[in-house]
């Protein structure tokens, strides 16, 4: 059962939480974004087997949605972050 | 004031059950009524207005820390998730919570929502509290880990809720939403019957706010 | 092919089974396919057997980085139904579980194909109308469907709680009589054995670690047992078909899922039919070796691990217990995960792909099991025309971006909430 | 009382004093408290116990622990019945009850045992290759082999008792209460550091407690007593007894399950049956043990062949004499023990079988001289004997399977075959066994979670080694998890018996017509494992899949290890390379209904009550469930049927005023500069020109361009909303709302918070509505000007304040009024009161569906994920001039701007009288073979009271230019086949004049 350390609250338990997929999906610019573009956006994933980052809701806690970066071989959990924070060891989103 | 018909009336009676242990039962358990529970969210991520804010408007600073409540007379001000806090105190007539607070946050940015009618507030206390709590909550309630004055938003089997330890008893105040707390105060009472469980009056609750 | 039957059994049986043949050989992989076939699970041994058998293509390799069948078809809850809604699901179960019901006589192997029923219970009044939505659109497909009333629940599968108290009330539901259960194991074992047959070679331990590319087509594969050129490559790794296809420089609009199961001990026969619920996310049958053998819902988090944790095993022995209040005594004697392709909409991908000679077969999330012998059908079908089947042109990699999504469920593009 | 013809005079550590009744297969029994069922059956003689699975080859007490696998019965009567039971870990107590399963009609003459007589042709896998005859034949043979299969019967009622579960946190965890996980517990716990231990059985101690040499020796049996008394007196310890670590998940979560009861007949009241306990610790200390391994010989399954050490503990624990001649089989030192505790107690050894050339060691010195006949370099061939071991052949290991040997006679026959450190939950973490050949046996390898494993668990079998290693793993597991230096406190100075290297030995060759088996289980010969290999079953999971070997309740506990080896010498290989099979959870089986503990009947989930609920409870109401929350269907009233009540309460709303409970809807407060332009983003229609005091319906789309939800929202204040979503997805709605806000746009100064639960909402429709309005409401001006439609206005009702809103879903004049939910039951009945003149009628979900239909509404049905605004008839209301809003990049997708996409219509009976249903299906031309192109679907379906007639929504490809045609609705599922005419979706009231009426 996951432990997954949320940024404001500490470790929690997975119950807590829901599932947010992948956190390194940046929604188009509407002004410029092709079909094409929307369509990955909204479709197409990295899906790595390996270390993802992953959006979680702390649904039963604070609310708030963070970013986790998990290993989805192993499922160890090497860094978490609020959600609009960088990741250790990523370049925050500009 | 017009009375307020608590989520609870007529499930809650006064009286002991289950099987107590031989020093008396091992849960304590009661409803806490007439709160006036305001959230205050502060916009952004500069909260020291906020803070400021709140501690003008029902006179208790928040806790400068994550996960902590704070306390005095009689309001508490519970950390409930990044720039959210909860002021909780015992409605008074004539003096509106939600409206101090609105005032003292006028020019702060920050948002007032009154949440006093969308929580039932139960207090758990007694030796055997913890193992209750331990039946449906994951969080670790161990005087090491979570002193009083911790509070989290955490699950309650199926129901979400707002833990506070209140003392050392051990006491644990539960913020649950309103619907779900007939079906979480009968899931408390099958829980704490093996340990023998004395249901209180709110008015007997003893312990500060 | 030494053929199988109580004769040859008998005939071992007087030389103490001493000399039984390899059921499969164990190959050399050779430098060069025609077509080359990742994946050793159902799918891609039964593609490999229609390409001989259907389509003249017998030079063919199946690649399996571990055992034969060692995949999801090693750990899925065996369930063959064909019970959908929309038209492309109807038409390609509904063939799949054509080829289901002679499979055992095709292969000269028991799958142990038992047709004794699927059903799914509806708790309101809601669900039967969708229940009665998908039965009539069964029905008007061609496919058989009865719309069981509580009564009819009743007469079918009594375990079930039928009080007045119960938390999951029983209003009736839609049976699949032809659906049913097949032994997993021994359709990998079964398709490999004809496969290899017809001349397809088997190799197992022979992973692949990269996909050889020239523009935009793909020219074979790096395995840990060399390089392999391929005229063709087919993919059949459902739950690994993102990572694969990445290989190719492929991105997919795939996750890949965790999915458990348990069974209990094995007990004296007391559940005759597949029973299932989607509003209480859980599923049951009883094996013939006496287990019952439930699921539910994904982990709900990408997965490659091929274990899970508990809060989905709650999640769907809680449900269980809803439904059959007796079943809380038994014990559960072995639960284990799977990985699962889950698309943005649902349903499984089965064809062509942007590189001109590189096919795809994946995206099965919950439903692989019971498409083996129709996917391997129609995607031998793909592979050796270059063209899809009929039964599988909506399936296309295309459906995404056009919008022509094939959504059973309304879930939308969240791969897990299919 | 029978005399336990088999119970020594003295030892043991059972209570004499307590005498416990009981009946196996009907007869009656007594053994002592303390006892094991298996103990006690063994004390009074009874050695055959049950059938195997697959030939129902008698069997009877193979081990004293978790692993067995022969001796499972049907323990309890009735509701509590448990097939499937190991005798060896049921704890004995008063008027206990157990039958022999897997046998017909009796455990001694049982038919299914024929099944011997076509053994030949039955071998691993056999069912592959046959019934394959007719197409639909395996339907009959599989008859007959469910039959066959399976081993217990279960119970066939609901379980009385319930489980619990609980959350557990501690800085170690120590699993297994042996002198290694004491050791452990002691080393952590004196650093202050929080230590659970649990321990599968009743008493701690481990092999303490069995092995002769432990319990007569002071200084052991001291040590034991000295830490358990210091672990009491550790106050952050706890000592969990009968309570089994049988799962290891992610991030060091271990599931413990405790059985708070099974010792007793039934649980004491108010307490669980069984508790399942989710442990998270930092550390955790593996000291789970060693179990021994069983020789693969002929006839080695026959009752009375029993491991070594069970027979030990059979002397030593139970005081019970498993047999009265012996032999023991060993390829180790251990089983020497064994021999000379037989001895000690007056049982007659007629010798250990030893395949070594000798042994060295101290156990062997002693049992030559104790005078115990050692034949080394022999094997047994055979176990002779029917439903018991009558006797053994022995031969030389070298002339094995070519000459008979010597038949010794025997009714008992002790084996070793070594011992396999249970890795279990090592493996469960994610570690990987590594094969250590000095001991023949996997140990733990690298670990993979927080996790070690100490004593035998880790390849330790003497006592010192165990208690040394125990210390050292628990204080470096304290010191990992914060507490204390890391320096294990000081063993005992004991010395150390001297062993001899064992020797492996996988199978004695045996004539090809004798079974030796491998998995007693499930009956897997080394014959079955020889044909796999023959047939290319050669990887481990083949194996085990092809053969079922380690697939029985056991798990294989005492056969993987040598089916393993057996597939390794089959293939020519060493052991590790051929690798291991997964080991899953749970290690022993665990009830299913300890993993939903309380969660069952009324607590499967919860249920949420609006504000009113006990008014409608005390109104009559009908229930529907939605979501969790209960709403009233409708109101019968007495001799009133259901369908009688809607159609009564639907006609009350058009023609006078009804009054529903709406609090179930999402509610969300939207505050702050930014909530306007948020507003702007989420829906597809424009809230930005919304003036203050107005509501306006909202329309939400997926980023997909899907209809996500709709709902009305308001706008309160310049820079606060009020939104409503459905019921159904209030929750995910909300959730979506704080993605938005925190991750796509953090810019946006906005606070969502939901305020479903602090509102109760209660809608009066109907052309009276404004009537009884008027006399309720204090302080608010609710004439069309004051509160036009759409209009959102403060008032006060029964002296409390209220919200209302002048919002229709039914079509007429309504008013949807939100109060503080503990006053919201006082508001309802004020407004029945203030509507009893004109009268009012409380109404439920069914009458508001009928209302909604008439109205051509859309709901849950139309709202299916698949339908977009176009679709639903709403197109009009996508502000496309927005340049952004969720869902608006990618509805110009060909497929969704695809003119032929069903589109919403009504439907009406050409006979203006066949009801329409639900889930029908439209079809242009009724008399085409399957499959018949469906070009539409009836979503919704009502019997309309209002205009006398059936009518139903649905959707029709190109339906909006369709209008009057006629087509069919298919109900093929009933035979149903109705010819109808399509309308337009609004039936009522179309001008929307009714609103004002």
């Amino acid at each position: 059962m996951l432990l997954i350390p949320c940024p404001f609250c500490g470790p929690r338990d997975q119950i807590e939480f829901t599932y947010g997929g992948d956190a390194t999906l940046t929604r188009p610019d509407p002004a410029t974004a092709s079909e094409e573009a929307w369509a990955a956006y909204v479709y197409l994933r990295d899906n790595p087997k390996g270390p993802h980052s992953e959006y979680w809701h702390h649904h039963a806690g604070c609310r708030a949605w963070i970013k986790v970066r998990r290993d989805t071989l192993t499922h160890e959990i090497s860094a978490s972050a609020a959600a609009t924070a960088p990741l250790a060891g990523e370049a925050g989103k500009p | 004031m017009v009375e307020r018909r608590s989520a609870l009336e007529g499930a809650a009676r006064p009286g002991d059950f289950g099987t107590p242990a031989a020093g008396g039962p091992g849960v304590i358990l009661g409803e806490r009524r007439s709160l006036a529970i305001v959230q205050v969210a502060a916009l952004g991520e500069r909260d020291a207005a906020v803070r400021g804010g709140i501690a003008a408007g029902c006179g208790v600073a928040p806790a400068a820390e994550a996960s902590r409540a704070a306390r005095g007379g009689g309001t508490a001000v519970l950390w409930s998730g990044p720039g959210r806090w909860l002021v909780v105190a015992a409605e008074q007539p004539g003096s509106d919570l939600a409206a101090r607070l609105e005032a003292a946050l006028a020019t702060a940015p920050a948002v007032v929502t009154d949440l006093g009618h969308a929580r039932t507030v139960l207090r758990v206390s007694g030796p055997s509290a913890r193992d209750l709590l331990a039946k449906g909550c994951p969080l670790d309630l161990h005087l090491r880990t979570f002193p009083v004055d911790a509070c989290a938003h955490s699950l309650l089997g199926h129901a979400g809720t707002l833990i506070h330890a209140v003392d050392a008893v051990p006491s644990f105040d539960l913020y649950l939403a309103r619907s779900y707390a007939r079906s979480a105060w009968e899931w408390i009472e099958e829980s704490a019957a093996e340990y023998g469980c004395r249901v209180v009056a709110p008015a007997d609750l003893t312990g500060s706010g | 092919m030494a053929r199988y039957s109580i004769f040859s059994l008998a005939r071992h049986a007087l030389r103490h089974h001493e000399d039984w043949p390899r059921a499969w050989r164990d190959p050399q992989p050779k430098p060069a396919y025609d077509v080359v076939i990742v994946g050793g699970g159902g799918h891609g041994l039964a593609t490999a057997y229609y390409l001989a058998k259907n389509h003249g293509i017998s030079n063919v390799a199946v690649l399996e980085k571990g055992w034969l069948g060692g995949g999801n078809t090693g750990r899925n809850t065996t369930i063959v139904r064909s019970n959908y809604l929309l038209p492309a699901n109807a038409r390609f179960y509904e063939h799949s579980l054509k080829l289901w019901e002679g499979l055992s006589r095709e292969l000269n192997y028991n799958v142990m194909f038992s047709q004794r029923g699927v059903l799914n219970l509806a708790h309101s009044d809601a669900q039967m109308d969708a229940y009665a939505r998908r039965g009539n659109a069964m029905r008007l497909n061609g496919i058989d469907a009865v719309l069981l009333d509580r009564d009819g629940v009743r007469d079918m599968v009594p375990q079930l709680d039928f009080s007045a108290a119960a938390r999951f009330p029983i209003r009736g539901g839609l049976l699949q009589p032809r659906g049913g259960t097949a032994r997993h194991d021994a359709v990998a074992w079964g398709f490999a054995r004809a496969a290899d047959a017809r001349g397809v070679d088997i190799i197992q331990n022979c992973e692949v670690t990269g996909i050889l590319r020239e523009g935009d087509r793909v020219t074979g594969v790096e395995t840990t047992r060399g390089t392999i050129r391929a005229g063709k490559i087919g993919l059949a790794v459902a739950g690994h078909t993102g990572h694969v296809a990445a290989m190719a420089g492929l991105r997919l609009p795939i996750e890949s899922h965790l999915l458990q199961a348990a069974v209990s001990e094995p007990l004296k026969p007391l559940l005759d039919t597949v029973v299932t619920s989607g509003a209480a996310h859980v599923y049951v049958s009883q094996s013939d070796k006496g287990e019952l053998v439930f699921g539910g819902d994904l982990d709900f988090y990408n997965s490659y691990a091929q274990r899970g944790n508990l809060p989905a095993i709650a999640s769907f022995t809680t449900a269980l217990i809803a439904l059959f209040p007796g079943f809380g005594r038994l014990r559960l004697m072995r639960h284990w995960g799977g990985v699962m392709d889950m698309t943005m909409d649902g349903s499984p991908i089965i064809g062509k792909t942007p590189l001109r000679n590189f096919y795809i077969d994946g995206g099965w999330c919950y439903g692989g099991f019971k498409a083996t012998p129709g996917s391997g059908w129609v995607f031998a079908h793909t592979i050796a025309n270059d063209a899809p089947h009929p039964l599988n042109e909506a399936f296309s990699l295309e459906r995404f971006a056009s919008g022509h999504v094939i959504d059973e469920r309304g879930a939308g593009p969240v791969p897990g909430a299919h | 009382m029978s005399a336990q013809p088999f119970r020594l005079p003295a030892g043991g550590r059972i209570d004499r004093s307590r005498p416990l009744a009981f009946r196996f297969d009907g007869k009656p029994y007594t053994g002592f408290a303390g006892d094991s069922l298996a103990a006690a059956l063994l004390a009074n003689g009874v050695r055959l116990v049950g059938r195997s699975f697959k030939y129902h080859r008698p069997r009877g007490i193979f081990s004293a622990g978790p692993e067995e696998p022969n001796a499972l019965v049907r323990l309890r009567r009735e509701a509590r019945a448990e097939p499937n039971t190991r005798a060896t870990m049921i704890e004995l107590f008063d008027g206990l009850e157990a039958e022999s399963q897997n046998r017909w009609p009796s455990l001694g003459f049982d038919l299914g045992a024929t099944a011997s007589l076509f053994a030949p042709l039955l071998p691993a896998g056999f069912y592959y290759k046959t019934f394959m005859a007719p197409r639909r034949g395996w339907m009959f043979y599989e008859r007959f082999i469910r039959a066959a299969a399976g081993m217990g019967r279960a119970a066939e009622a609901p379980d009385p008792d319930h489980y619990e579960k609980r959350h557990a946190h501690c800085d170690v965890l120590v699993v297994g209460g042996g002198p290694a996980g004491l050791a452990a517990a002691l080393a952590a716990g004196r650093t202050g550091a929080r230590v659970l231990l649990v321990e599968e059985r009743a008493e701690l101690g481990g092999a303490l407690r069995r092995e002769a040499a432990a319990i007569s020796d002071a200084p052991a049996a001291e040590w034991l007593a000295a830490t358990l008394a210091e672990l009491a007196s550790l106050s952050e310890v706890r000592l969990l007894r009968r309570a089994t670590a049988f799962g290891y998940y992610d991030h060091n979560l271990v599931a413990v399950l405790e059985r708070v009861a099974d010792h007793l007949p039934e649980p004491p009241p108010h307490r669980a049956r069984q508790v399942l306990w989710q442990v998270r610790a930092p550390q955790v200390v593996l000291a789970t043990g060693a179990i021994e391994r069983p020789l693969v010989f002929a006839g080695n399954d026959r009752p009375q062949v029993m491991l070594a050490s069970a027979a030990r503990a059979y002397l030593n624990e139970f005081a019970v004499a498993p047999g009265t001649r012996a032999v023991v089989f060993t390829n180790n030192d251990s089983a020497y023990a064994t021999a000379l505790d037989l001895r000690r107690v007056g049982i007659r050894v007629t010798a250990v079988v030893d395949p070594r050339e000798g042994s060295g060691g101290d156990l062997p010195r002693r049992a030559r001289e104790a005078g115990i006949e050692c034949r080394f370099g022999h094997a047994v061939l055979a176990a002779r004997g029917r439903s018991r071991v009558s006797a053994v052949e022995v031969a030389s290991l070298g002339t094995a399977g070519h000459e008979h040997g010597d038949n010794l006679d025997c009714d008992l026959l002790c084996v070793s075959g070594g011992w396999s450190p249970t890795l279990h939950l090592h493996c469960q973490s994610g570690g990987r066994p590594e094969w250590n050949e000095a001991l023949a046996a996997f140990v733990p390898g690298r670990s993979k979670q927080a996790e070690r494993s100490a004593g035998a668990a880790a390849g330790a079998f003497a006592l010192v080694d165990c208690i040394a290693g125990g210390l050292r793993a628990g204080a470096e597991a304290a010191q990992a998890a914060g507490f204390g230096t890391g320096v294990a406190p000081p063993a005992p100075d004991w010395p150390r018996e001297s062993a001899a290297p064992l020797r492996p030995l996988w199978s004695v060759p045996a004539r090809r017509w004798l079974k030796s088996f491998v998995d007693l289980q499930d009956d897997v010969t080394a014959g079955d494992i020889g044909l796999a290999a023959r047939e290319g079953f050669v990887s481990v999971e083949h194996l085990k899949r092809y053969t079922t070997l380690g697939m029985g309740t056991d798990q294989g506990k005492t056969s993987n290890v040598n089916g393993l080896a057996l597939l390794a010498e089959k293939r020519g290989e060493a052991i590790p390379a051929v690798g291991v099979t997964t080991f899953r959870p749970p290690y022993t089986p665990v009830a299913i209904g300890s993993f939903a503990g309380r969660e069952t009947g009324r607590h499967f989930e919860p249920i949420r009550r609006t504000a009113m609920h006990e008014w409608h409870e005390s109104a009559g109401a009908a229930w529907i469930e939605a979501g969790l929350w209960l709403r009233p269907s409708c109101y019968p009233r007495s001799g009133e049927s259901e369908r009688e009540a809607i159609r009564r309460e639907a006609v009350a709303v058009r023609q006078g005023v009804g009054l529903v409970d709406v609090s179930t809807l999402g509610k969300i407060d939207i505050a702050g500069p930014d909530a306007a332009a948020f507003l702007d983003r989420v829906y597809a229609n424009i809230f930005s020109n919304l003036p203050v005091g107005r509501a306006r319906y909202g329309l939400m789309l997926r980023e997909d361009g899907i209809v996500f939800d709709d709902g009305t929202t308001s706008r309160l204040a310049e820079q606060r909303f009020l939104m409503t979503t459905t019921t159904a997805n209030a929750v995910r709605v909300m959730q979506h709302l704080e993605f938005l806000l925190q991750t796509v746009w953090p810019e946006l100064r906005v606070a969502a918070t939901s305020v479903t639960e602090q509102w109760a909402a209660m809608a009066l429709a109907g052309p009276k509505s404004r009537d009884v309005l008027a006399r309720a409401a204090e302080g608010v001006d609710v004439s069309d000007a004051g509160l036009p439609h759409m209009g959102v206005r403060d008032g006060r009702i029964a002296g409390v304040p209220v919200r209302i809103f002048r919002i229709s879903f039914s079509g007429e004049r309504a008013y949807e009024i939100n109060v503080p939910a503990d006053w919201g039951l006082r508001v309802w009945t004020a407004l029945l009161d203030a509507g009893r003149e004109s009268g009012i009628v409380p109404y439920g979900m069914e009458a508001m569906g009928i209302l909604r239909i008439e109205k051509g509404h859309v709901a849950g049905a139309e709202l299916d994920g698949t339908t977009t605004a176009a679709d639903l008839g709403l197109g009009r209301l996508v502000a496309m001039k927005k340049p952004d809003f969720i869902g608006r990049h990618m509805l110009a997708r060909p497929a969704l701007a695809d003119p032929r996409r069903p589109r919403l219509v009504g439907f009406v009976p050409v006979d203006g009288a066949t009801r329409l249903r639900a889930g029908a299906q439209i079809v242009a031309d009724s008399r085409v073979p399957p499959p018949v192109p469906m070009i539409g679907r009836i979503t919704s379906a009502a019997d309309s009271p209002t205009l006398g007639h059936p009518i139903a929504l649905g959707f029709l490809e190109a339906g909006a230019s369709r209008h009057g045609e006629t087509l069919h609705a298919l109900f093929p599922l009933a035979d149903q086949w109705v010819p109808v005419r399509v309308v337009d979706p609004v039936f009522y009231d179309r001008a929307g004049e009714r609103l004002h009426g």
